[in-house]
């Protein structure tokens, strides 16, 4: 067996929880090595999608923006950005949407715009950009952050983004029909909410990895499902496309840098 | 009606201190050389618009010339966070500026807005999202037959609006391919324009019937400027400079090195500086 | 996920007797030869949506397979009014039809929001025009931030959308090029489609980045028709058969006249007499 | 001086009222006889857009339809339904909009949807199309129309678009701040309308035609201005360029119809 990273696990899991006829709205990092992982393997069919418009796309080496040249190059078509946020967001065209961030809840709901308070925060970050619609919009929402107890808060500094909100029904109650998150992959465990109280439980924890670990880089009290099974292992062949990947990409990129 | 200018002209002509202006291009096309004269020519007390402020409103905050930051997402693409923009927001240095948030979509929905000639933008958003709480140009209406609540936003309606693109046409009419994001809708929401490009042409009859075009009576000032979109990338012309935005997170760390290097590199500058910094980066076009 | 099907196939299994349907093309790639199945499929109580009637929905009227029709423009375009139309309206022949009558800007306000995934379209119209008084359809909103008053209509979100355009690839993804007119946006308003094509290629590798591309997981049904839109036109292929326009006026005068038309050209024909009909009419490719 | 018929006279009146930087949108007939034929004369940068889409447009003959492939052909661009009038005609980017009609009455009003009742029609005439946004959008609006009684009426059985309403400050109780009507232009003059009623007045009088022609052919008491002009006569350039408009268009869309 090859050895891997947590990282490596954390994306060929993503990966594989992807499907042929899935259109996924993609962000930079770990949902766009998920996303082309899954394309370039199981998927190839999978329609990516990348906010600055491009949709159909298929990039050989993975972007360094969600606005790379070479996302337009690959696409079957790129449209402005107000088209994608209407009628290709909005629309209800996108079956799975990636988010992440700085902080994330039980619920996953996730901040990206302050810590501290907002109008004087001690981090001002980036800000939401896409999340509070793609949250809301898309058919389902998979996470993919690394835990930690900075990341995995018991109460977030802000919400930008609406994930199962105060858990039980509490998304419908904001007048939301799509499923929100479904899925947490971290680098330590897959976590899925649980169906009544839609608070994230462990579902499956990666190889090597103990319960221990996982409660000790969570900021709540974490729970496990009656069944905790063990992610299989990423295979020779997912690993090979992802680091033959990961390589294209920085000589591609690495080259302009020099 | 286009005029043909040279950048400092332009610049003169259609920005004035206070105004309002969107400077758009999402990761592509982004009008750096424009904002470079902007800051040359000491401009100040703008309300900055823009998507996501990136590098090009980084360094118009640090140096002063920002009151108010309309935006939807601050990060140095693909690198980090934006640094001179928190060191005003959380320090206010070199000046306090004011912050106006809203989501990607609702800032697109606010530009097609204003491009429509509408007072506002409607759109199933914010819903659960807390920017709700602290953005008071966030309200929502009934939909007259469903009853569904929708979120509204002013459309954006800038005295500015500034791109670069790929061509003109020597009567000022502008071609954007490749990633279009929100620049027509930008520039035609706007009172004026100012459109940085990469060569004048003589007139688009080769050119796809569907094409993103703005004819020339709807952009006020047109400039060739080689290379206008540094460190950004035009298609079909030049690719990212990924290691200046890189080299921009160590620039931009430290207040002094920040100011040392814009006096070099822009306040004594001149436009053509933009044409030599792509050369490395071409491609075929 | 679109199926590539034969017109027959695709007619029967998409589209319903009492469906809502919009067969649309602006002037220019009117989908005839798919509206000519579905009556030889015997199809009725349809609800059609369509900006400009014209002569598609002069003969569907005219063969009693249509129950109301939602519209904004009812001319023989360039020609003159549209007898079958006019008949059903004034003498209930050959039967009763309702109307929704609309103006252009609301209808193509309604498929934009209906390809939004909105329940309404607002714009500014219909000031001071009587249409708001016989159409109740039409409502008003308020902008919350400026106090305006704007027109609201409900979005189009038809069963299904029949359009014709110039080419798919063997995956089923769509282009249209030239007058697009509402055709995209009639599509992913629907909830199921079918398209006519001219013909069907490889994939669209040398097409234009931004060009007019409907994605093969937007469509339901590509069907291969040349010359499907005759009598209109479709740019790159073949011209607009005008004499067969101005041929319309003298058959749609008289019923009987009308019918044996029909069942001549219509009724007892197959979709492959569309290439023929084109045949002296082709174009520079 | 070369004999000229009174459509030649309409059209050439018509075109004559554009301007170089103007920006029209066109219809079908007379308005785009005399858009082109000003493109072809006096107003060579003159901006033409037809509501199929067509931005900049200069066809080299007349077209059938709003949409011929002639218009897209010579067009600087051509955009989607929807963005036509959405972000142009909404936008207020036209200054001038040609309108005509089945009935108009003195205020600029028109009927093009039925004779008779709404709901129990005469006749069913096609419908407003653009007409009702045309006529509030446009910087200003132009009418032509040959004058008959069934046509130029004292109240209009449907008003399809708003002209000057009631007469008065009516256009602007509608909140409409365009300036609408500015100009009927006929087969026998051209009217504009009173600064305080609004009403239309005569202002120019065609060649040879008295005041009692222009008033037996309207269904209300026709108004004269002050002083009433006499149109210039077509001038030889003027019906040269349109004869051979006309000649061109027949020659091009006749070849198809035999």
């Amino acid at each position: 067996m090859t050895a891997f990273t947590p990282t490596e696990m954390m994306t060929v899991a993503a990966a594989r929880a992807l499907k042929n006829d899935d259109v996924c709205f993609v962000g930079i990092g770990a949902p766009s090595a998920a996303c082309n992982l899954a394309r370039l393997t199981h998927a190839p069919d999978i329609t990516l999608i990348y906010e600055s418009g491009t949709i159909g796309t298929a990039p050989d080496v993975l972007p360094l923006s969600i606005g790379d040249g070479e996302l337009c190059d690959t696409a079957l078509t790129t449209v402005s950005v107000p088209e994608m946020f209407r009628y290709w967001l909005q629309g209800g065209r996108i079956t799975v949407g990636f988010l992440g961030g700085a902080q994330l809840d039980k619920f996953g709901n996730i901040n990206t715009t302050v810590v501290g308070d907002y109008d004087k925060p001690k981090v001002r970050l980036p800000g939401g950009g896409g999340a509070p619609e793609i949250a809301v919009s898309c058919g389902e929402i998979f996470i993919t952050m690394k835990q930690s107890l900075r990341g995995f808060v018991d109460k977030l500094d802000f919400i930008t983004s609406l994930g199962h909100g105060k858990g039980g029904n509490d998304r419908a109650a904001h007048g939301v029909t799509t499923k929100g998150p479904t899925r947490l992959i971290t680098d330590l465990a897959i976590w899925e909410p649980d169906p009544e109280t839609k608070e994230f439980t462990v579902t499956s924890l990666h190889q090597g990895v103990t319960r221990e670990q996982v409660s000790a880089t969570v900021g709540w009290a974490a729970k496990f499902a009656a069944e905790v099974g063990e992610t299989p292992v990423p295979t020779a062949e997912e690993l090979e496309v992802l680091r033959d990947l990961h390589a294209r990409t920085k000589a591609a990129h690495g080259g302009g840098n020099e | 009606m286009a005029k043909i200018q040279t950048l400092s002209e332009a610049v003169a002509e259609n920005i004035k201190d206070g105004d309002t202006i969107a400077f758009e291009g999402f990761t592509h096309l982004i009008p750096h050389a424009a904002a470079h004269e902007v800051l040359r020519q000491g401009r100040k007390d703008l309300t900055v618009i823009r998507m996501t402020p990136d590098i090009i409103y980084d360094q118009m905050i640090g140096m002063g010339a920002v009151k108010k930051l309309v935006f939807s997402f601050a990060g140095n693409p693909g690198v980090g966070l934006l640094r001179r923009l928190r060191d005003a927001v959380e320090n206010q240095w070199p000046r306090a500026i004011e912050i106006e948030e809203h989501s990607h979509a609702a800032m697109a929905n606010a530009y097609e807005a204003g491009a429509s000639g509408l007072p506002c933008a409607i759109f199933r958003g914010y819903r659960g999202a807390e920017l709700t709480r602290v953005n008071p140009n966030i309200k929502f209406i009934t939909c007259p037959f469903t009853g569904e609540e929708l979120a509204a936003v002013p459309a954006h309606r800038p005295d500015v609006a500034v791109i670069h693109a790929q061509k003109a046409t020597k009567k000022g009419d502008v071609l954007i391919e490749g990633i279009t994001g929100v620049q027509k809708e930008a520039v035609l929401a706007a009172k004026r324009s100012v459109v940085t490009v990469e060569e004048i042409v003589e007139d688009f009859d080769d050119v796809h019937p569907n094409a993103t075009v703005l004819p020339f009576w709807t952009v006020t000032s047109v400039v060739k400027v080689p290379g206008g979109a540094h460190p950004s990338y035009t298609q079909g012309y030049y690719a990212r400079d990924n290691a200046a935005y890189l080299e921009w997170d160590k620039i931009s760390a430290d207040r002094e090195t920040f100011l040392e290097w814009m006096r070099e590199h822009v306040m004594n500058e001149t436009p053509d500086v933009f044409a030599t910094r792509v050369a490395p980066l071409k491609v075929q076009g």
